[in-house]
């Protein structure tokens, strides 16, 4: 895998990038940004990340276990205490409501982890420690024909520096 | 790609360790189970239950009438073997047997030897207990030996054991589920080591009537924790 | 987030919606990064200050040592006062807790701005908090080393914990509550190590600071599904705070206990919590931004929102107070006006009063704008609401035991060096972790915060410029963060 | 001491040890676990079964009454008494001090082998070496009569006669028989006026009862016949006598009193011809301090009264006097015959010698005329004034010896001790009322090898003397007792399985003298010097100190001031507001004789002018003590005073007195005035009451006579969420919700699927049963005999000893655990007063006593709470603790309303702390089938479900099902009031289900629908014509 990267200082420098390297039908880019900027995820326009439906399924199982343990344990030794029924469901939904934030919780943070490759174990091409502190990257992978016109396009835009990855 | 995978194996290592933790809850690691000390004397139960056919209540005389199974005094060993046992003189029966075992009774028994009573320097027998449940548990022997239950059903096949050891694991889960789920008559004789046809006979099968080996009908008790903690 | 409010150019007026809090002295991404990761650097007035918190959790270690092996009697317990300074210390630290996730969480869903630049510090409270709430339950037990009784976990035993029990409750409530705080904590985390790493140049800690980022490349990617994930669990903690301390209400609303038994209880405490743990959120942040010169992040203008937060609280705690007495006097219950009664005019009036005037009267003074806008005094006020909420607890549990139904039974309660040694300890172990936090990772959101402050262009275009509102006079020229 | 109990021993140590240890350490229940040895008898004993209980029937020794007992024995040893059922005296009950006596039997302070003084070391040495010496002794000894003088405790039976006999055979003088809490006026009048000097009592046939002083409840005479008695005519209800208490103190008898008359101390004379007719009601009004126009109504009353019990107890100079007139009284009232039954006369008390001739002896000492001294089970040192100086005067006696079980002041002073067989341990016999025989016999081998029963031992000492030897042929006590008992062997064989046999043992050669000695008359108490009137009296549970070493009597609360482990000063609130005094401030007494400095207690049932100091403490040894060391085992560390129990606790109020007598030779205890004053000190009193008046909540309920048939009954108004009594919920039904048809799962609320042995149609039919308990508080006299039999049956750990508290930088006072509240009485009996509420401080109080124990309720609101399932209900009606199962939130404990769940602060029960309450041997007398609770385990009342199993397992055995009645719970098993009743409410041939019917039934705290199993019934109050009882 390789490609261009580009790192700006400017972010309407990076933005103008993007828009003219998408015109110019350049496919997979990754931008690297400091801070989430609504700017880039309309420039990317990507589709709404996925992690929503794992959080709704795990919080409905968790919901169900949570209200089904206590109700089994219950009846697996029926003791009656104080006199109330031995399986007494109105105060298992405190329980039920921990579980699914339990479960709902975690789940949905394995999600985003899953979404987003994360953890990621291996420091892959097309990264520059500068992109986590003041500056933006634009990482466009393409075959070496047309890097050149790509590198053209992140210069003209003026990127800082433009290097070539493989 | 390869990433996925790998991340993959974090999800994997968390559900090995809860199987883990959830394993050994249920293993019998948290009993003595199989425990086989070593006794003072080396007490061949076979030779008395299977060869001379006694009766457990002859040295554990209050099994049936008291919580605690009763043991037998010295006294009670010496009543037979300062007449009978292995150690005897030549005669037409056979030639002069010896064994270090009872030799050992009679330094405790302080017996001179064959025929003397018991001397002044007696000391009593320092058993190893094996079964044992804990003080805060009410164990009634004559409630399970009277409702027919068969030693061997918590014990095990003393009677083939040459050395002692501890049979079930005598968890609360363990009685818990046989005073839920009920003693079958039949099982019990089983456990006894009773063959099928043996069962039919009430001599062999004791104090149960061999209606309830039949019927097969399992007898359940109260399970609630003041029945034995108190 | 933040940056959706209106414009304004001109100079701040203090009572700024808290939603439009800025930072104006910030000009560009790598002073955050310089001026925060700038704090990390160990001092030597932080080894004291660790060495000190260490040496109390000790003491609080050995003490417990030694009631474990003499018994509980080594307290100062007194039938028909079961119940001590130990569930008193429990609900205090629980209810600290409160405030970090609430700032981190509930104000994230509210877009409240002065948010940003304290919710690290509060979250980081939250999960040590709880992590010392979470000792005293196991600490006040008679035996302790029968503890995992309370775990659901299948056992040969074949007995379970009893589900209709408030502790148990509170068993699923705190573990629940330790796990998704300290993972909120966690993933708010991420971006900030990756941070680290990349300005790190030891390879050893690079390597473990690689570790902890998980990798972590600011792509556009993991940022989409990251600040999902983060809302969803911004969510998901917010009904949670308020449950966690509904349950631990129940612990007395449940029992029939005059004095406990009222369904005033959850919002009541849920209330106290985030009061007592504003308050420590004073208590830490302020001495914080003066020892990390960070004036210019915690801002007088965040402060000032904060404590209207506070003042907020403190009256729904107060008018919580005024509802007991009411409900005891209509109540027509002898039992619960005899006891109300002694709790303020008998024999627990002092502790009663301490209460009062911490939690209700003092923070009153908050409707001035110059103390809100005082730090100093804004500390000072946080010592006597922690004081007051240690002893809000104290009223609930031990008047309600000392003066129940049996007056046969009626009886009094004096703390042992043990009660207070554990009590010390409880401190030591909170401001250990939090001591060593704040010198490992940053004690600020440094990626949260460059959200909001505007980002470097070349052409600055209207249509931008609108979205990202830069335009503030330098605080210099206001003056704005004097340094109080 | 054979090897077959010293094997049982060690099997029990190790059951109860391990045990204790393993309640509070279950976790170490793993592979590791030592399960320990298994010792075989060498030898099994006839007639017992290892694990089921052999029961002796034997003679109680603990006061001069003689009650019959039933020893329960376990693998050899003694774990319990009980009343025995046939006797004539008790009838099956017995008080907390005949309970205790396992605890002198099991002391572990007693001396394990004789003791000779040489120099000031003691020096163990062997049983025959004692004898030789005694030998010796006896040789100084004998000759000139008077040369010896043997003081032993005052008994019934033929022992006296041995004694008396082997003293004669060695020419010395008949021995003292002593009892230092006897009424010598009482008796002397008794036996003037009815030649009986105890009859037996019959309130039941009495119209009005007075008493002068005489607390017929707290010991004054044979407590337990009385109180039974006592209680009989009180549950007549509205038939029941009234009872008029006359007296400068509100005693336990006093507090019972429907009426109290507060006199000066030496006033009652005048009163009680007043009441007589032969004086005036002015004079004696005037006199007294009393009003005038109750003492006319009295007056009246008894003048009606046909017939009355009148008693007097006085102990002031008058005493005699008071006694005489009241006898007249009597006689006029046509009381003999009715209510005094002379015919059947109590016969323990006969031969008792009097004070004035223990003085004499005394005397006899200090002028060295006294060659040799023996005592026997009394304690002069202790129980006569310090103006007596007795230690000065026995001094002079070169050989002093003692045969006391337990270090005693006396005992320090002698120079040999062969220490007795305690009664449990050893033969012999008494004849409490005129024609039985009550036999006792050993119930258990003797604990400790180095000891011997004191007759055994003067045998021994005649076989050795040639002249005697002849004489005393009997190879041992019981034969030479069996040779004298009518109908020999046979006979005897057949008795004692009940205890008791018909005949007569032969007359006593008498040792009271004929007329008083010139013993130093007591002053007239007006004549003294001091602002009050200084009253001292027995403990009803510590009597003039013989019981201070006995934990369980040290532990429980005196029934009138409920204070433990201490003493006290009791003075009238506005004088303790007078001089500023407050509950707690140490106050000093100041008599010509002496000093003594103790806390005050403002107590409104004491005159005005009085203030009062019970008896029974201020132990001290003549030598200095190092401090106690709880774990140290040595036998040879004697503890000198009375035993560790006693150290350090209290005052001796008798060093106050003058040395006096009255007319009838007896100790006069009211002979001084006293200045009080006020230090700077101030000592939290070890009290169980937490508040002493019950701010109306109805828990001690109280109705009167008067409107036991009025249908509206108008005190109900009052009392909070009294319901109406006829439906008893808690009663009816295991478990409350199960009333209510909704016990069962969520979805089908009635059909109950989930009701498992809950289930009446299981076939573990638990549920047929729901254990329940009723409790008259109409008869109940607070006398705390249950209190007792509660610690004796469930292991109760005893908590007030000094050295029972935390290691490091805590109080080492006693009684600091009670202080704390931490006292562990599963079941206490609260005392509430009602009327004169604060402030106002007139006699017209009344008095409510409520035994307060787990009420098993329905509806517990301990078992929701706990997170562990520790606690919950069973199907048979009872609400259980699982001690293994708790972990100690203490949660079941904040969430119960009648407070009465216990925790384990400390390790009482592990014998390796210094908390340990149960020092070898004081273990053995644990119960077996109760576990020892271990440190952090909440703990209360079963209803004592051990015994309920242990009937079931015996109805299994037999094939059948419990019957009704057929067992009972141990308090109420004890109970001389016989105010409790225990049982099957489910079925209705148990008694206890006809009690709960009574209309005076109700539940403590009902309104917070506890559906309670424990249902009390009112006490009925007879208040004076037109004076209304007080409300609560």
């Amino acid at each position: 895998m390789q490609g261009v990267l580009g790192a700006f200082h400017e972010i309407d420098s990076a933005l103008h990038a993007i828009e003219e390297l998408k015109k110019e039908r350049f496919g997979d880019i990754t931008v690297f940004t400091p801070t989430p900027r609504h700017e880039f995820e309309h420039a990317m326009s990507h589709a709404p990340s996925k992690v929503r439906i794992y959080t709704l399924i795990f919080g409905l199982a968790g919901v169900t276990f949570g209200y089904w343990i206590p109700v089994w344990i219950s009846d697996y030794w029926p003791l009656v205490v104080g006199g109330k029924p031995v399986a007494s469901w109105v105060p298992y939904t405190i329980l039920g409501f921990e579980v699914m934030v339990l479960i709902g919780g975690l789940a949905t943070v394995f999600a985003m982890f899953a979404l987003s490759r994360v953890p990621r174990l291996t420091m892959t091409v097309g990264y520059d420690p500068r992109f986590s502190g003041g500056h933006f990257g634009v990482w466009v992978v393409t075959d070496p024909n047309r890097a050149d016109s790509a590198m053209d396009i992140l210069k003209k835009n003026g990127a800082e520096e433009v290097r070539r990855e493989r | 790609m390869t990433q996925r995978r790998k991340w993959t194996a974090i999800p994997g290592l968390v559900v090995l360790a809860a199987g883990a933790v959830i394993l050994s809850a249920y293993s019998g690691a948290s009993s003595s189970q199989h425990r086989s000390p070593v006794q003072p004397i080396n007490f061949p139960h076979p030779v008395h239950v299977q060869k001379l056919g006694m009766n457990c209540l002859y040295c554990h005389f209050s099994a049936n009438k008291s919580p605690d199974p009763g043991l037998p005094a010295v006294s009670t060993c010496i009543g037979c073997h300062n007449l009978v046992g292995p150690q005897r003189p030549a005669t037409d029966l056979g030639p002069a047997r010896t064994s270090a075992e009872l030799q050992k009774l009679y330094k405790f028994a302080d017996v001179a030897g064959m025929g003397a009573g018991m001397g002044p320097k007696a000391k009593p027998i320092p058993w190893v207990r094996i079964h044992k449940v804990p003080e805060y548990v009410h164990f009634p022997h004559m409630r399970h030996v009277n409702a027919g239950v068969t030693c061997q059903t918590c014990h095990g096949q003393i009677q083939n054991m040459d050395r002692v050891y501890q049979f079930s694991s005598l968890n609360m889960g363990w009685c818990v589920s046989c005073h839920v789920n009920g003693y079958s008559a039949k099982e019990g004789l089983e456990a006894a080591g009773y063959t099928a046809q043996q069962q039919a006979t009430p001599a062999a099968a004791g104090a149960v009537a061999p209606a309830d080996v039949q019927s097969g009908e399992r007898k359940k008790a109260r399970y609630d924790c003041a029945n034995c903690h108190y | 987030m933040a940056t959706t409010a209106a414009p304004s150019r001109t100079v701040e007026r203090p009572n700024i919606p808290s939603a439009a809090v800025r930072f104006p002295a910030i000009k560009d991404y790598e002073q955050v990064d310089r001026e925060i990761a700038g704090t990390l650097r160990p001092t030597l007035g932080w080894f004291a200050a660790l060495g000190i918190a260490i040496l109390c959790m000790l003491i609080g270690a050995t003490t417990w040592t030694y009631q474990i092996h003499e018994g509980l009697g080594a307290a100062g317990y007194q039938p028909p006062v079961m119940w001590g300074v130990y569930i008193i210390t429990f609900v205090f630290w629980v209810g600290i807790g409160h405030a970090g996730t609430l700032i981190s969480a509930i104000l994230y869903l509210f877009r409240a701005g002065f948010r940003t630049s304290i919710y690290r510090v509060s979250e980081a409270m939250t999960v040590f908090a709880v992590m010392t709430a979470g000792l005293f339950p196991i600490l006040h037990l008679g035996r302790p080393w029968k503890f995992f009784f309370l775990i659901p976990y299948p056992n040969w035993r074949l007995i379970w914990p009893n589900p209709k029990s408030p502790l148990v409750w509170d068993v699923f409530a705190i573990l629940t509550y330790l796990t998704i705080s300290s993972t909120f904590l966690y993933i708010g985390l991420i971006p900030d190590i990756a941070i680290l790493r990349d300005r790190e140049k030891n390879p050893v800690r690079k390597a473990i600071l690689a570790t902890l980022s998980l990798g972590w490349r600011n792509s556009d990617r993991e940022w989409r599904h990251f600040t999902r994930a983060y809302l969803f669990l911004a969510a998901f903690a917010t009904p949670l705070v308020l449950s966690v301390h509904s349950v631990v209400s129940f612990d007395f609303a449940m029992a029939l206990t005059p004095g406990w038994h009222a369904t005033i209880f959850p919002p009541y405490f849920v209330a106290g919590a985030i009061f007592s743990g504003i308050g420590m959120v004073f208590t830490i942040a302020i001495p914080l931004r003066k020892a990390f010169k960070l004036e210019h992040y915690i801002t007088l203008n965040d402060l000032d929102a904060a404590s209207k937060l506070c003042l907020f609280t403190s009256m729904v705690v107060g008018l919580a107070y005024l509802t007991e007495f009411q409900v005891a006097w209509m109540s027509g219950n002898r039992f619960e006006q005899d006891y109300f009664w002694n709790r303020v005019f008998g024999q627990w009036a002092w502790a009663a009063w301490i209460m009062l005037i911490c939690n209700m009267v003092l923070p009153l003074s908050l409707f001035s704008q110059k103390l809100r806008r005082n730090p100093t005094w804004l500390f000072i006020l946080s010592l006597f609401i922690n004081l007051g909420m240690w002893f809000e607890r104290f009223v609930i549990v031990v008047p309600s035991l000392s003066h129940e139904f049996e007056p046969w039974q009626w009886g009094s309660y004096k703390p042992t060096w043990v009660d207070y040694g554990i009590l010390l300890g409880s401190f030591g172990w909170f401001f250990m972790w939090f001591l060593l936090f704040i010198k490992q990772l940053p004690a600020m959101a440094m990626s949260e915060i460059k959200e909001v402050i505007p980002p470097r262009m070349k052409h600055p275009d209207p249509q931008l410029e609108h979205e990202l509102d830069v335009g503030y006079p330098h605080p210099s020229e206001t003056g704005e963060y004097g340094t109080a | 001491m054979s090897e077959k109990t010293g094997g049982g021993v060690k099997r029990r140590e190790f059951l109860k040890v391990v045990g204790a240890s393993s309640a509070a350490l279950a976790t170490a229940a793993c592979a590791a676990e030592d399960t320990g040895k298994l010792i075989p008898y060498l030898v099994s004993p006839d007639q017992t079964v290892p694990g089921v209980s052999t029961y002796y029937a034997t003679t109680c020794r603990e006061c001069a009454a003689a009650c019959g007992l039933i020893a329960e024995t376990r693998d050899g040893r003694a774990i319990k008494l009980e009343g025995n059922p046939d006797h004539p005296l008790n009838h099956g009950a017995l008080c907390a001090r005949g309970q205790a006596g396992l605890q002198g039997l099991y002391n572990p302070d007693r001396f394990r082998t004789p003791m000779v003084k040489e120099g000031d070391a003691w020096k163990a040495i062997a049983l025959d070496d004692a004898i030789n010496r005694l030998s010796q002794a006896v040789a100084q000894g004998r000759g000139a009569a008077g040369n010896a003088v043997f003081l032993n405790q005052h008994e019934s039976g033929s022992f006296p006669r041995f004694l008396d006999s082997w003293l004669a055979a060695f020419g010395m003088p008949a021995h003292l028989s002593v009892d230092a809490e006897a009424d010598a006026a009482a008796m002397e009048a008794n036996r003037r006026t009815y030649g009986v000097s105890w009859p037996s009592l019959d309130f039941k046939a009495a119209k009005l009862i007075v008493s002068f002083g005489a607390d017929f409840l707290d010991g004054w005479g044979a407590s337990v016949p009385q109180q039974l008695n006592y209680a009989e005519a009180r549950a007549q209800l509205d038939a029941a006598p009234r009872f008029v208490y006359i007296g400068p103190r509100r005693s336990l008898t006093g507090l019972n009193a429907d009426e109290w008359i507060a006199c000066n101390p030496g006033s009652e004379l005048a009163i009680a011809n007043a009441l007589a007719g032969k004086g005036s009601i002015q004079d004696a009004a005037t006199a007294s301090g009393a009003d005038a126009a109750a003492l006319q109504r009295i007056a009246t009353e008894l003048s009606a009264a046909k017939p009355a019990l009148v008693l007097s107890g006085v102990t002031g100079d008058n005493a005699l006097d008071v006694a005489l007139a009241v006898a007249a009284i009597n006689q006029a009232s046509g009381a003999v015959g009715t209510t005094i039954l002379s015919a059947q006369p109590i016969t323990s008390f006969d031969g008792m010698s009097r004070t004035d001739q223990v003085l004499a002896a005394v005397e006899r000492m200090r002028a060295k005329q006294v060659g040799v001294a023996f005592v026997r089970g009394v304690n002069p040192a202790h129980s006569l004034p310090r103006a007596a100086k007795f230690a000065e005067a026995f001094a002079n006696v070169p050989v002093r010896v003692s045969f006391s079980s337990y270090p005693d002041e006396t005992t320090e002073l002698c120079t040999l001790i062969i220490p007795d067989l305690h009664s449990l341990e050893s033969w012999g016999d008494a004849e409490p009322v005129r024609g039985t025989i009550s036999l006792q016999q050993p119930t258990m081998d003797p604990v400790f090898a180095g000891t011997m029963g004191t007759a055994d031992v003067l045998l021994a000492v005649a076989k050795k003397d040639a002249a005697n030897a002849a004489k005393f042929a009997a190879t041992d006590y019981r034969t030479w007792l069996f040779s004298t008992l009518p109908g020999g062997d046979k006979a005897i064989a057949a008795a004692l399985p009940k205890g008791i046999m018909a005949g007569s043992l032969g007359a006593r050669t008498t040792t009271v003298a004929a007329a008083p000695t010139a013993a130093p008359k007591a002053p007239a108490i007006a004549a003294t010097q001091g602002d009050f009137f200084l009253v001292t009296y027995p403990s009803p549970v510590l009597g003039e100190g013989r019981g201070a070493n006995k934990p369980w009597l040290q532990e429980l609360p005196d029934p009138v001031t409920k204070i433990a482990w201490s003493s006290w000063v009791e003075l009238h609130p506005e004088t303790a507001q007078r001089l500023g005094v407050d509950r707690g401030d140490i106050v000093e007494v100041k008599t010509a004789q002496g000093t003594v400095r103790a806390p005050a207690l403002p107590y409104l049932g004491i005159h005005k002018n009085a203030i009062a100091i019970p008896l029974g403490q201020g132990h001290r040894s003549a030598a200095q003590m190092a401090t106690f060391q709880p774990k140290n085992h040595d036998p040879s560390n004697v503890q000198w005073g009375y035993g560790r129990y006693a150290r350090a606790l209290g005052v001796q109020a008798l060093d106050l007195l003058p040395l006096g007598t009255d007319g009838a030779g007896g100790l006069v205890l009211t002979s001084t005035k006293a200045s009080i004053s006020k230090t700077g000190d101030h000592r939290t009193l070890p009290s169980t009451e937490g508040s002493a008046r019950q701010h109306g909540r109805g828990i001690a309920q109280a109705i009167n006579a008067a409107d036991l048939n009025n249908p509206e009954r108008p005190e109900h108004e009052e009392i909070p969420g009294d319901a109406n009594h006829a439906f008893l919920p808690g009663m009816r039904s295991p478990v409350a919700a199960d009333a209510q048809g909704e016990l069962g799962s969520p979805t089908s609320a009635n059909q109950g699927i989930l009701k498992g042995m809950y289930d009446p149609a299981d076939s573990r039919g638990m549920t047929k049963r729901r254990w329940a308990m009723t409790i008259d508080l109409a008869r109940c006299t607070g006398c705390s005999a249950c209190v007792t039999a509660c610690y004796a049956e469930n292991n109760i750990p005893t908590v007030g000893a000094y050295w029972q508290n935390a290691s490091i930088w805590a109080d080492e006072r006693p009684g600091f655990n009670i202080e704390r509240g931490r006292e562990m009485n599963w079941l206490r009996l609260e005392r509430y007063f009602e009327g004169n509420l604060d402030g106002k401080f007139g006699v017209d109080f009344e008095t409510r006593f409520v035994p307060m124990l787990c009420q098993h309720c329905g509806n517990a609101p301990c078992e929701p709470v706990c997170p562990v399932y520790a606690t919950y209900h069973a199907p048979d009606g009872l609400n259980v603790q699982v001690y293994n199962r708790c972990v100690g939130t203490r949660y079941c404990s904040n969430n119960c309303p009648y407070k009465v769940r216990y925790f384990n602060w400390f390790g009482y029960g592990e014998s390796d702390r210094k908390q340990y309450a149960f020092p070898e041997p004081l273990n053995w007398q644990l119960n077996p089938d109760v576990t020892v609770r271990g440190k952090g385990v909440m703990e209360k009342c079963t209803f004592c479900v051990q015994r309920v199993r242990e009937a079931e397992n015996r109805a299994a055995l037999e094939h059948r099902d419990v019957r009704p009645d057929e067992f009972t719970t141990a308090c109420a098993q004890a109970c001389p009031s016989r105010a409790i009743t225990f049982g099957d409410a489910a079925d209705p041939n148990w008694s206890v289900t006809q009690v709960a019917r009574d209309r005076r039934a109700y539940h403590v705290f009902e309104e917070l629908n506890t559906y309670t199993a424990v249902v009390y019934l009112k006490k009925v109050n007879h208040p004076a014509a037109g004076a209304a009882a007080p409300r609560g």
